[in-house]
């Protein structure tokens, strides 16, 4: 490494280095001799598998935990960050992977938390705060509404809260854990465009992603990380993402699972007429059939997680029929739904999926619970237990045993649990929302060919995801969705990326022709209110 | 005074004509002023007036003793009856009905101001020597002696406690009286109590029950701990404590007249609406009860179950 | 990238819509929040002509000061995702305190009062620090302070009421009237007061925010560098004010300390609180909400009593009550 | 190829031995549980010589039947993350309603008893409904019917208590002994009986599983296809059984239902849940924790009699024993 006065030049010491790092947990080495370097005006990626220790590095820099072992340097300048706040001081800014918002409090209120500008000598000005905040959003092009709370917002939305958030500090280092999982395409165009603009001579990046394609659009390097290891690091222009992937699971990856072709002439199980909601959808109509895998494809708050909930009655419907087998049925709450063997798997792992306080084991039994119990209602435990073991197994969710809290897991672990948990009850229709949200590429594989496995047994799934290819990939027909309404409905063979989007924007109170121009005008996602209500227009 | 009877009927908006008496009193739940109540009522279906009983659930309650003071006398009754539980607390409300011309009666103990027309009471620090008499006498003047006594704080408490062992101070050299306990005249607690002290003191030869849930939580507490030949003495009178005499568990008990009190007090106050005189002081007197006497008519028309 | 624009437009358009009449109807809700109060009150106004006077009124109001004062210190507490049971015992042994700052020790009424109130606070850091630095559950770390209090009020005081007689003006912190001969007693001023810098401190100040923040994700705000260790502890202190000036309060309500006083008191208090709409899981409260709590509690306790309703009965319509209004008020906010 | 299975082989070896320790430290902590306990039930024995006698622990377990009967069913509503405040003077009511079985209605005794028992599940039904059908918060819900049960005990009664005399066979429900001669009360056996039930229940039902559930996340557990209302409404009608089985068994004790009674015995209560560990945000828990918690508490209560520690410290000292107990057992859940 060559000395020079910390930060003047270029060439001179790296902006953030990692050295000889380890951390223990409980029956896990989490990380062993890690090492990492982020360079002057760089976004350096760093990719693993789940539970490979990405999260648990990044823990390290911002003072959350502390290292067994190992140095940091910033600018050239050993550090050693032991609470939060003193890595913030330091300029490092952090957007965890699970959410760190505060879901009483505004998006604004989120944002400032601890710098609030105030009013006088003891008393904060919230004007100012939602004026800076606005600011903020606007210059970031994020469509928040400052004043919304933030336990009112998608999944989506926290996330660009939280990136809003990591952003308002002065940051000269800025670490993304997985800032994508939950955003569109679109959505992450825009982030990325954010980064680029973020990054300066003084400034870097660290970016973890799972979505392999969207490095080469976004990361100038890539560190490969292997069970705590590392392996590599490579110019992404110089390499083939092929050659990550392979870094990452230590072996190449052949399989491309991809369903059979449409199957018309299976039965429909389920047919959904006209279904609204107060709050978003409008007359949503579909069917899906036997052995279907139905992707569900829409800009963020298209609606899409709306119509899972409505299915399984977590929401209430307005109006609309559901019919199961020809029959019409009403689907009170989600025991209803289960009952009906629907079941659905939400988007925000977090709040709707996960017990986080309780075992592997308690988690992915939870849905079996009654069917694996006696008629005296005594659960058969060594059953359940058989059943987590052999998911845990076959979904490869790294833990120490089906006893670990499910807080403990990684990321993208937690998210292989709740897959399980559906996965162990025999359910005839699954919607999974976001189902591989925070999963790695070699893991996707493997649940790719479990939905195949599924579909070919007969089973109906509706994949809702954000991650178009796999949309594309996965289903046999696919619904797109705009501003709660169905607007369009592929085939697997005329789908494509150009197709979907089409249809994903096409506003239903608007000629599709005129998008272009309207688009065309510099973007307000601050605009003042106009008393327009949404989709009213078209809702007569 | 007329014979009409239901006049306790409690219903608002009741006739001018039928004078109201508004009665807070320092308990409600509690048997001993259940008596009082129903001896108040008796007397007022008697008289033709028409009252209304309310009490703290504790008798730590100062402040909610007051509020309920200070909504008796917005409710503009004829007269008041009221037990204090700390007399200077309600001094202030006291003029206050002084000036409305609403007479006070007092009853159970005395409040510390002259505005009352009368105290119709039971002196309860003479009632606990007569009980500290008694024991002394069953135990031959010498032996260990506890104490179970439902309250450190409140009035009847300290009086009961401090009546019992001056006296025995007094009067009693051989006897030994422990430190005493507080059950919060709790009958579950109070048993506990007494069986905790049973074990720390084996050669216990009496116990002195303060009031109702004491005694009967000293007998069940005596009962519960196998041992034999203690001498219990209680105070007021249940049904459990005059089974407990009966059978011989417990020697005898005083009881105070609370039929009597809440009559004396329904008297007195009709009495100070018509503007007659009465003497300063009602003594509703404690009488000793025991296995001799407690068949007697005198003493039965006393105990109240 | 043009359509994309035209999305995000639109949808930050719905957003914000969204957000005004949203802004519209949270205003209405507050006004709202009075319904069950109101409607109470007019119950009773109908059902006792002595209900509806101005000296009836009063006594509500004033019945209202110390069970309100020791509400509005633990709506932060509660607001926080804490407890604190230590309010009503704590009140007593401030009580006492202040007899002894006063009558035993001799110091000048202010003096006596302030350093009752500071009493107070001590009780709360107490209590804070066991909560926010030794991790003991708050449950269990104010139910062991209560048990503490009740205690040291009896062993402090040796069992006896201690009486302010001499201490001229001390009664009349509670008792006595501002504007001389309306009959309006201070601790209703006071309450007042209190009430409204308490609301002004939880909505535009610091400790407010951060109480917020702490109670709806106390990990998270961590993570924000916020000292919630010092905040927690900030805001128990904070409360145990209250429950100095509470102490203060009732003892010259009642001319005297009452030691032995006190239990029971906290839960009426986390009742008004919790009657009030904050969720004891932290994160959602108002002080105005609080109020109207405290006075749903004592109208009733008192309409109750002025309606000649017996004694027993009073209990099962207390609760009925209680349960309608909540679920009057759950019912509303739902639509 | 070689590498992945060298891993796989490393994981899985690492799991296994993980897997080993930490079930092995589960079992150490549960058995230093009980720490606290013994040392405070070491220190009272070295304290005083009358402290460990046959009859002082007979003593002490019959004083534990009503709060540790109380506490267990509590234990199974607070891990669902809600609370029951109804269960002392539901007890009272559910006392006074089996004097009303037996003693008024002349029922047989094991009718009545029965009756009475399911009268409690009556009123935890009614808290059940209202927490999740009609959405009420618990702590008001339950503190309504608090209030409501008081208020029902006295009227029913008319203010005064139900005696058992004629009742053969009722008392000895608490105060009899199974073994003749042997003086063990029987409540305490009916204790040991009902813990272990609800020890089996809690860990091995369903409905165990979903209270553990339902306390860890609510949501979820409903979007896994599970009836939370009618779960929540099952568990809290089943801890109201417990509050008729301690309305039994202390009427049995006393002879008589006590119609005023009851207050206070639920903080008791949840005191005991909570210092078994048992977390007020719910999804954590467990019977033998709870059973301890009652111990401490009345070993406590108890030793502190028998060393003869005047009254009014005795608070003053269990407040700050449970403080440090809770503490020592924070501090070795840490390490
Ligand atoms: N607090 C903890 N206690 C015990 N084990 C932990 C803890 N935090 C992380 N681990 C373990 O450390 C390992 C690394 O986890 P980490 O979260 O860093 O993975 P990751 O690379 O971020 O994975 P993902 O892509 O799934 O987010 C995992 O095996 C995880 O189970
Ligand atoms: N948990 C929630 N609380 C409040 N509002 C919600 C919630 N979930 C969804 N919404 C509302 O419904 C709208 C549609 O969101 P939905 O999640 O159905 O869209 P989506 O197509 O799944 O998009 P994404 O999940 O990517 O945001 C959002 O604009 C949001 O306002
Ligand atoms: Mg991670
Ligand atoms: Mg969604």
């Amino acid at each position: 490494m060559t000395t020079t006065v910390a930060g003047q030049t270029l060439t001179g010491a790296p902006l953030l280095e990692v050295e000889g790092v380890s951390k223990s947990f409980p029956g896990v080495k989490a990380l062993s001799d890690m090492r990492l370097d982020l360079r002057r005006g760089e976004v350096l990626a760093l990719v693993g598998e789940n539970g490979a220790g990405k999260s648990t590095l990044m823990k390290l820099l911002s003072g959350i935990y502390t290292a067994d072992a190992g140095q940091f340097r910033l600018n050239g300048r050993p550090f050693h960050a032991t609470k939060p706040k003193q890595a913030l001081e330091l300029g490092i800014s952090i957007i965890h992977q699970d959410f760190n918002l505060m879901p009483h409090l505004t998006v604004a209120q989120n944002i400032f938390i601890g710098r609030e500008p105030s009013a006088g000598r003891f008393l904060l000005s919230e004007r100012e705060l939602n004026a800076k905040a606005k600011d903020l959003v606007a210059r970031l092009q994020l469509p928040l509404n400052v004043k919304q709370l933030v336990g009112n917002l998608t999944v989506a939305k926290q996330q660009m809260v939280e990136i809003a958030k990591a952003l308002s500090y002065d940051a000269k280092v800025l670490i993304m854990d997985e800032p994508t999982a939950a955003l569109n395409y679109a959505e992450v165009a825009t982030l990325h465009e954010v980064i680029r603009r973020f990054v300066r001579e003084d400034t870097g990046v660290i970016y973890i992603s799972h979505r392999i394609d969207e490095l080469k659009a976004i990361a100038d390097r890539i560190t490969v990380i292997r069970d705590g290891k590392y392996v590599d690091t490579v110019d992404t222009q110089a390499t083939s993402m092929k050659e990550v992937i392979s870094m990452m699971v230590g072996r190449t990856l052949t399989s491309d699972a991809r369903p059979e072709g449409v199957r018309s002439d299976r039965e429909v199980l389920l047919s959904v007429r006209g279904l609204s909601t107060k709050s978003l959808l409008k007359d949503v109509s579909f069917e899906l059939r036997k052995g279907e895998i139905l992707g569900f494809a829409g800009l963020m708050g298209a609606g899409r997680t709306e119509v899972a909930r409505a299915l399984v009655g977590a929401d209430k419907i307005d109006t609309g029929t559901i019919e199961l087998r020809g029959k019409t049925v009403k689907i009170a709450n989600p025991a209803v739904a289960a009952k009906h063997r629907i079941g659905y798997l939400s988007e925000d792992r977090k709040h709707f999926g996960l017990l986080l306080e309780q075992d592997v084991n308690a988690n992915i039994a939870l849905s079996s619970v009654s069917e694996l119990s006696t008629k005296l209602g005594f659960v058969k435990d060594r059953a359940l237990r058989a059943k987590s073991e052999e998911y845990v197994t076959s979904l490869k969710i790294k833990t120490p045993s089906i006893n670990q809290t499910t807080k403990n897991l990684s990321g993208g672990n937690q998210q292989k649990v709740v897959m399980a948990k559906w996965l162990v009850k025999d359910c005839d229709i699954l919607i999974f929302d976001e189902p591989t949200r925070g999963i790695d590429v070699g893991a996707k594989e493997e649940i790719y060919g479990l939905l195949n496995e599924l579909a070919a047994q007969g089973k109906s799934i509706i994949m809702i995801s954000s991650e178009l290819p796999e949309v594309l990939r996965m289903s046999h027909r696919i619904v797109v969705m705009c501003e709660g309404r169905v607007t369009g409905l592929l085939d697997a063979d005329e789908a494509a990326q150009e197709n979907v989007m089409h249809y994903a924007t096409l506003r239903p109170d608007e000629n599709p022709a005129d998008a272009p121009e309207l688009g065309a005008e510099p973007p307000r996602p601050e605009a003042e209110p106009t008393p327009e209500q949404p989709g009213r227009g078209a809702g007569e | 005074g007329s014979s009409s009877s239901g006049g306790s009927s409690s219903s608002g908006g009741g006739s001018s004509s039928q004078p109201y008496i508004a009665i807070v009193s320092k308990g409600f739940q509690q048997e001993f002023w259940q008596a009082v109540k129903k001896g108040a009522e008796q007397e007022a279906a008697k008289e033709g007036a028409r009252i209304t009983f309310v009490g703290p659930p504790t008798e730590a309650d100062v402040e909610q003793q007051i509020n309920m003071l200070t909504d008796a006398l917005a409710k503009k009754p004829s007269a008041l009856g009221f037990a204090a539980l700390d007399s200077k607390a309600a001094a202030a409300l006291l003029d206050q009905a002084k000036s409305q011309k609403i007479p006070v009666v007092a009853f159970d103990s005395g409040v510390a101001s002259d505005i009352p027309v009368t105290t119709a009471a039971t002196d309860n620090k003479a009632a606990a020597a007569e009980a500290a008499t008694h024991m002394a006498a069953l135990l031959g003047g010498k032996g260990t002696v506890a104490m179970v006594v439902h309250d450190q704080t409140s009035r009847s408490g300290i009086d009961r406690r401090d009546g019992f062992m001056e006296w025995m101070k007094a009067n009693a050299p051989g006897i030994t009286v422990l430190a005493p306990q507080y059950g919060g005249g709790d009958q579950a607690k109070s048993a506990d109590i007494t069986k905790s002290i049973i074990a720390s003191h084996p050669d216990i030869a009496g116990i002195f029950g303060s009031n109702e849930g004491s005694a009967v939580g000293a007998i069940k507490g005596v009962q519960e701990s196998g041992k034999h030949g203690i001498t219990i003495v209680g105070f007021d009178s249940t049904k459990a404590q005059i089974d407990a005499i009966k059978s011989g568990v417990e020697a005898g008990a005083i009881t105070q007249n609370p039929i009597a009190i809440g009559e004396q007090l329904v008297k007195a106050a009709m009495k100070a609406i018509r503007g007659e005189s009465l003497p300063k002081f009602i003594n509703t007197g404690f009488y000793w009860y025991d296995k001799s006497n407690i068949d007697d008519p005198k003493i039965q028309a006393l105990l109240y179950q | 990238m043009a359509t994309l624009m035209a999305t995000l437009k639109t949808s930050a358009q719905r957003l914000v819509t969204g957000g005004v009449s949203s802004a519209v109807k949270d205003r209405l809700q507050q006004s709202l929040a009075f319904a069950s109060l109101i409607v109470i009150f007019a119950f009773f106004s109908f059902a006792s002509p002595d209900f509806f006077t101005y000296s009836n009124i009063t006594a509500i109001l004033f019945s209202t000061v110390v069970i309100g004062t020791l509400a509005l210190g633990t709506t932060f507490v509660i607001i926080t995702g804490g407890i604190d049971l230590s309010i009503g015992t704590g009140m007593a042994l401030c009580a006492v305190m202040s007899g002894v700052f006063i009558v035993n020790i001799r110091l000048p009424v202010g003096v006596g009062v302030l350093s009752a109130i500071l009493f107070g606070g001590l009780i709360g850091l107490v209590n804070g620090f066991n909560v926010a630095v030794l991790k003991i559950p708050p449950f269990i770390a104010t139910l062991a302070m209560m048990l503490v209090a009740q205690g040291l009020a009896l062993v402090i005081s040796h069992s006896t009421p201690i009486y302010f007689n001499d201490a001229s003006g001390y009664v009349a912190i509670s008792t006595g009237n501002l504007i001389p001969g309306v009959n309006f007693p201070n601790a209703v001023v006071i309450l007042a007061v209190v009430a409204v810098v308490s609301a002004v401190l939880l909505k535009k100040t610091v400790l407010g925010r951060f109480a917020y923040s702490i109670g709806s994700n106390e990990e998270a705000t961590a993570l924000s560098g916020i000292n919630v260790r010092k905040w927690k502890i900030i805001v128990y202190a904070f409360a145990g004010l209250f429950i100095g000036l509470a102490g203060v309060m009732i003892s010259a309500r009642l001319g005297s300390a009452q030691p032995a006083t006190g239990m029971g008191y906290e839960l009426q208090a986390i009742a008004a609180v919790v009657i009030g709409g904050t969720s004891l899981s932290g994160g959602k409260g108002s002080i105005v909400g609080t109020v109207i709590g405290a006075l749903i509690i004592s109208v009733l306790n008192n309409g109750l009593q002025i309606t000649s309703i017996p004694q027993e009965w009073q209990n099962v319509i207390l609760g009925g009550v209680i349960l309608i209004a909540v679920y009057a008020d759950i019912i509303r906010k739902r639509t």
